[in-house]
């Protein structure tokens, strides 16, 4: 049951118009041209830090509000209904969660003040092959003297551009763990990637980065797992917006566009795909909430819950942005168009933090199938 | 009444239900269910122990918690409601009351009906003592429902009904049923007014319809100069279709919280288990086959979590009723899409009429798969379901 | 290239008008009361026998035409139209091969001549579990003294209730081998089934049952999955024949069923579903004679074609079976009517020989995928 | 022409034509393919042995085999045409002579043009001399394509032409185009004038349009009182609805025929080894992704066999054109389908617009997916197509 509480409504509704006034889809375009260095527009980032978004999933005594993943979902599928590109999630979710999840105290002190102001963004550096295998780790973190030392290359890493602070995950003689490295420490090296939802992503080489001790911010599958989750169930929300908008925006345009002296939106044929759209659309509202929900309460089915979340959204919006660019026809082959800003955004999402199939699989495995 | 005495937190008020139903509710039904009135007729008589607990929950209202006392529902909100069946589930109770008269004519009575009408009608479906069905589709009417041509005379004291319905389930193990007939021919949805009718009057014939599966619960039902007295009349003369269009509302509504799911009663994963095996790690050993299930039982999960989403989010009971349309597509996909896996994986197995070679659950799975092509059909087919869809909560335009 | 010859177009439409005159679907109502304890109407088979069909893959040596199987797929698409019941591929096809492709050159002589004039029918007991599994008989017969001990179970022999002979997969010590078995002979025992689909099938049971040293026909896996193969491709096309009859006999009642004061058949959603069903048709069409051309000439690639074609086949006439009640709407859900019979049958069929998902995975092994 | 000399047996044919085809065929360019008139543009120009087979066919009007003779063709039957075909692809070569010309408004001028027309455009078209582009399609038309409203008014000795056209393929690089244009706008489809333009006339101006891939081969195409001589009309005025719907079916036959899908060009399962890997026993890892590679490559299998089983069917070519439409719908789903699964599997490596950090095949297959959503919308979408075949093929009956 998803009962919001006064508070998360203001939030919900703030953000809604924030995104409205500040962040069009144009603004994507911007990206792709002004910011393509950065891969986001910096302005928009520090106005967010200036509503309290950096610091949801930070606890108070952080200098955070502590509202949950409930609240930053509703941020998020905001968000994703005008494709806003920020380090919101690679900061305020996968990093956060990274520290506050972690048993590494002087880190909490340290970072998260940093990250609820602001002043501080991160990415989170995971895969090192074409496919999400964080059960795979190949990049080493060993003990040297009293500190560490990092060696290993990842891929595709979102965000990476404009981080300050990279969160990687290295194996270290007792298993996987996540490291605290700063972006322009010696021996990181960073490619950037066009890609084509136009966010700012890169490949990373680790060649001997030395790290402090207190670099460790915590380790175990379990620990990595549940970080992970945290993010995927945010960018599932953030999906669920973009899935959301795209419809909208697709309806609008049936109602209005008229072909055989008809708007095409009073052909059957497209009445029923649409209505069946809306029905799709409903099952990933119901799975994203549930996912964050079980989150925040740490429930044993919250990584069910998050992989049956992020599949759905990765088909659900996948099909819809096939579907927004078929309904507008020839226009939405355009560049001009927004159509194709959904489909490549869809896409991307789908494959970042493992896709539909990834999650299935994991389903699956968890239910024993 | 005592939990209307006075105002009740709703955690005072699980404490009590959870209280009385200890006190009540019959150990020896837990994992129970209700009985459907055709299972009754097949032969699953209710116990004693059945008798007694229905007898409980008529007392106490709670068969229809959210209708009012007065016509014998226990008036709690629809928060209390669910808390009732949250603790109704967690000890393996269940509602013994039913049927159509719950589910659609007792809300659409309270609604449209006098006083005297509520009086009459509603307490005996509050205590499941009477059963309904629905004489609305006729043959050739289809989903074209306001084609009907179920004529309807006044004849001073009393109307005169003469026609066919189709597709009235359990019609002959019903009480009443309630009915839409012509009663003006010039216009179409403007001349249908709602009709209420006691199946024991003369010239009332019912007979069931046998389906692709064998068996049935619907029937074709004949009217032969059938009277009905006039306040039987639910509404006025010709405003019938009005109150109809609310009442299907009720059934859409009804009929997208089912869970149509619940055939494959060991679930889809161990009967693969048992009929196709598992590989080295465990896994069902077809790997095509265990991607589908699997698919199709994430679906289920989220399905069933967009019923639950929506009991939350629903106070009054009908507000987004459109959207009901889609939830009811989506159910029925999901089970009918359940059914059709389970024939897959009992294969050879899942071809079976009758016996003998066949076990009793292979028999049902594939007495059910063949049933399951119907949850798409009726209770307003999948394409008009879209068109409501389309048309009320799209707001796409009309052709 | 199916280019038929003017032999086979004669045969298909002589079969197209005895079909429309002898074996309306009705005559299946009628299997399931008068024949129920046969399976099919005998004298139907009788009159297939006359008309040459039962000989067609027989050589004219041994008293048959030698026509092949596409001249069969010509024959069976029209019987499957009406769901025709009778033992025509079991015995023409399955037996005929097993013995014409066998090395018994003694019982060619005994048996294919009584096959030709159709006064023996057969059937081909292979699965033993609730799945199609060629590969996994357990069923044996052991050499004693100059003869064959059979022992095994089978399961769900289609035509075994009026079968003559059965011929039966059985393990010897040199592996998997076909052997004909008198359905009279002492230790056959045989359970009715009452199948959904109204014809006839049995379980089987052989308890030591003895049988001459030539009653083996042939031998190795090979040689089976080529006479499964044939039988195979056969029932492809009867498939094919029932999806294109439940496809037409749909398309009258779109064109003259009124609904809202339209036929239904002028409904956009209805009228794009059956376009793209006409797709799946064609395509089920194509690979079905691409598979029986590719047995008659014993291409390398005919096993592939094969399961393309059975897979395919499945597919098309299941989801053609539910559109047809669908879009029939209440009526289509009526025993009385005949769309149930369709769905069925199509059931059936798709599970014999080998389901959609088991012949996907077999065209996966063939090409190494 | 010798080859027309005496009437030839299928076998003789195939005999002359192979030895022809080992005399004629350069080696070197062995396993080539036609060169697209903007591949030209992008730098990939033909080499002189390219040039060399080219001027070769069309000497012997092997380009468009069934053409006649008198216009530049081949003057074959569409069973010769046919085994030049195999016999080509036996040694690797291909016909070097394509595009619009060829496809469509050859065949059209053939049936609609005066004897004059047919003289002036189709032999040059035969060899490979001029590239046509279509100008049919306009902004706010879409598939409504006879709602255009690109004017032409009669000026007695030229007609004067005023309007904007949009995806006209290759308009940028093109000699000429085939055009329909308003000439009564009191009448919708039979208002419509069938025109040939040549591009070079003043007030034409293509301008390319960028593609969500980003880059294109379409165009916006501007007409600014753009003055044409009336021996460019083809058929009457007013009467280019006609024509141009015979046109649309030498369309259909042409996209229904392509095989969209030769931009994997190492197939599926062997990208799906390279990037998610094999498990012991060789199958592709992930079992979910290999049975969907497996279940597209049966109906990519099942599409090229229907492909082949209509080209034997057709013998004088346009018969059951309609059927093209179904027949277009396939193969676009096909390709689409095809192009989804290759990103799927590219993973990580599917995301880039641009290196560096992805391979030239990478940024290829990442593309050509993008490109891969007009499959079902260009040359008539999915849904016009469905219109077609359910009047057409189907003869369902109209709204």
């Amino acid at each position: 049951m998803i009962v919001l509480s006064d508070e998360q409504i203001m939030l919900r509704d703030m953000a809604k118009s924030w995104v409205a006034d500040r962040v069009p889809v144009s603004a994507l375009r911007a990206v792709r041209t002004t910011y393509a260095d950065h891969g986001s527009d910096p302005v928009l980032y520090t106005e967010m830090a200036e509503m309290g978004w950096t610091g949801i999933l930070i606890p108070e005594a952080h200098g955070g509000v502590d509202m949950g993943l409930v609240s930053l979902g509703l941020i998020a599928e905001e968000l994703g209904r005008n494709l806003a590109a920020s380090p919101l999630l690679s900061t305020a979710v996968a990093a956060a969660s990274a520290i506050v999840r972690g048993d590494n105290e002087a880190k909490k002190a340290e970072l998260l003040p940093a990250i609820a102001t602001g002043s501080l963004t991160a990415a989170l550096a995971i895969d090192e092959g074409p496919h999400h295998r964080p059960d795979n780790i190949a990049a080493t973190a060993r003990v040297d003297n009293d500190g560490w030392v990092l060696n290993g290359a990842k891929r595709g890493v979102a965000e990476a551009l404009s981080a300050d602070l990279l969160i990687v995950a290295a194996k270290t003689d007792d298993g996987i763990a996540l490291f605290a490295c700063p972006a322009d420490r010696e021996g990181v090296e960073k490619t950037r990637l066009a890609r084509i939802d136009s966010r700012g992503a890169a490949d990373l080489r680790f060649t001997n980065v030395r790290l402090d001790k207190a670099a460790l911010l915590g380790s175990g599958q379990p620990y990595v797992d549940r970080v992970l989750d945290a993010l995927r169930a945010a960018q599932a929300a953030e999906m669920l917006g973009g899935t959301v908008q795209a419809f909208e925006t697709t309806l609008d345009y049936l109602r209005t566009r008229v072909q055989f002296d008809h708007p095409i939106g009073s052909f059957q044929a497209l009445q029923h795909r649409a209505a069946d759209m809306m029905g799709e659309i409903e099952l990933t509202r119901s799975a994203v909430y549930a996912a964050l929900t079980a989150l925040d309460a740490d429930d044993r089915d919250a990584p069910i819950l998050t992989s049956l979340a992020k599949a759905m959204a990765g088909q659900t919006f996948r099909a819809m942005a096939k579907e927004m660019i078929q309904m507008h026809g020839g226009i939405g082959m355009t560049d001009e168009h927004d159509a194709g800003l959904y489909l490549k955004r869809a896409h991307t999402a789908d494959v970042e933090l493992g896709n539909a199939a990834f999650h299935r699989e994991r389903y699956a495995q968890f239910l024993n199938i | 009444m005592d939990h209307q005495a006075a105002p009740q937190t709703d955690e005072q008020f699980r404490a009590s239900a959870r209280q009385w139903l200890a006190d009540n509710f019959p150990v020896s039904l837990k994992g129970g269910k209700y009985i459907l009135p055709h299972t009754q007729e097949e032969g699953e008589k209710p116990g004693p122990d059945y008798l007694l607990w229905k007898g409980r929950i008529a007392n106490k209202g709670w068969g229809v918690p959210t209708w009012p006392a007065r016509y014998g529902g226990g008036g709690l909100t629809t928060c209390q409601a669910e808390i009732l069946a949250e603790e109704m589930a967690r000890i393996g109770a269940f509602n013994p009351i039913g049927g159509l008269g719950v589910m659609m004519l007792g809300p659409t009575v309270l609604e449209f009906g006098t006083e005297e009408q509520k009086l009459r009608h509603v307490p005996p479906i509050a205590r499941g003592e009477i059963e309904w069905c629905q004489g609305f589709s006729e043959p050739g009417a289809g989903s074209d429902l306001a084609s009907l041509r179920t004529r309807c005379e006044d004849k001073g004291d009393h109307f005169l009904v003469n026609g066919q319905k189709i597709w009235t389930s359990f019609a002959h193990v019903s009480d009443w049923c309630f009915c839409l007939v012509r009663t003006d021919t010039s216009r179409k949805q403007a001349g249908i007014s709602f009709l209420l009718i006691d199946m024991r009057t003369e010239g009332v014939e019912a007979r069931p319809i046998s389906l692709i599966n064998g068996v049935s619960h619907f029937c074709e039902t004949f009217f032969t100069d059938v009277k009905v007295p006039k306040e039987n009349l639910l509404g006025e003369v010709n405003a019938g279709w009005g109150i109809a269009k609310r009442l299907l509302q009720h059934e859409r509504n009804g009929l997208s919280s089912q869970r149509n799911v619940a055939n494959v009663e060991r679930g889809l994963p161990d009967l693969a288990r048992a009929y196709v095996g598992t590989d080295d790690e465990g896994r069902i050993a077809d790997a095509d086959l265990r991607a589908r299930i699997t698919a199709h039982m994430m679906r289920q999960h989220a399905y069933g979590l967009t019923l639950r989403h929506r009991n939350a989010g629903i106070e009054a009971g009908l507000e987004g009723s459109a959207q009901m349309s889609v939830l009811k597509n989506l159910g029925a996909r999901v089970a009918q899409d359940l059914n059709e896996l389970a024939v897959e994986i009992l294969g050879i197995a899942g071809l079976g009429w009758e016996g003998p070679g066949y076990s009793e659950e292979e028999l049902e799975l594939t007495s059910g798969w063949l049933y399951s092509k119907c949850f798409s059909i009726y209770g307003g087919s999948h394409e008009v379901q879209n068109n409501i869809t389309a048309k009320r909560v799209l707001a796409l335009p009309s052709a």
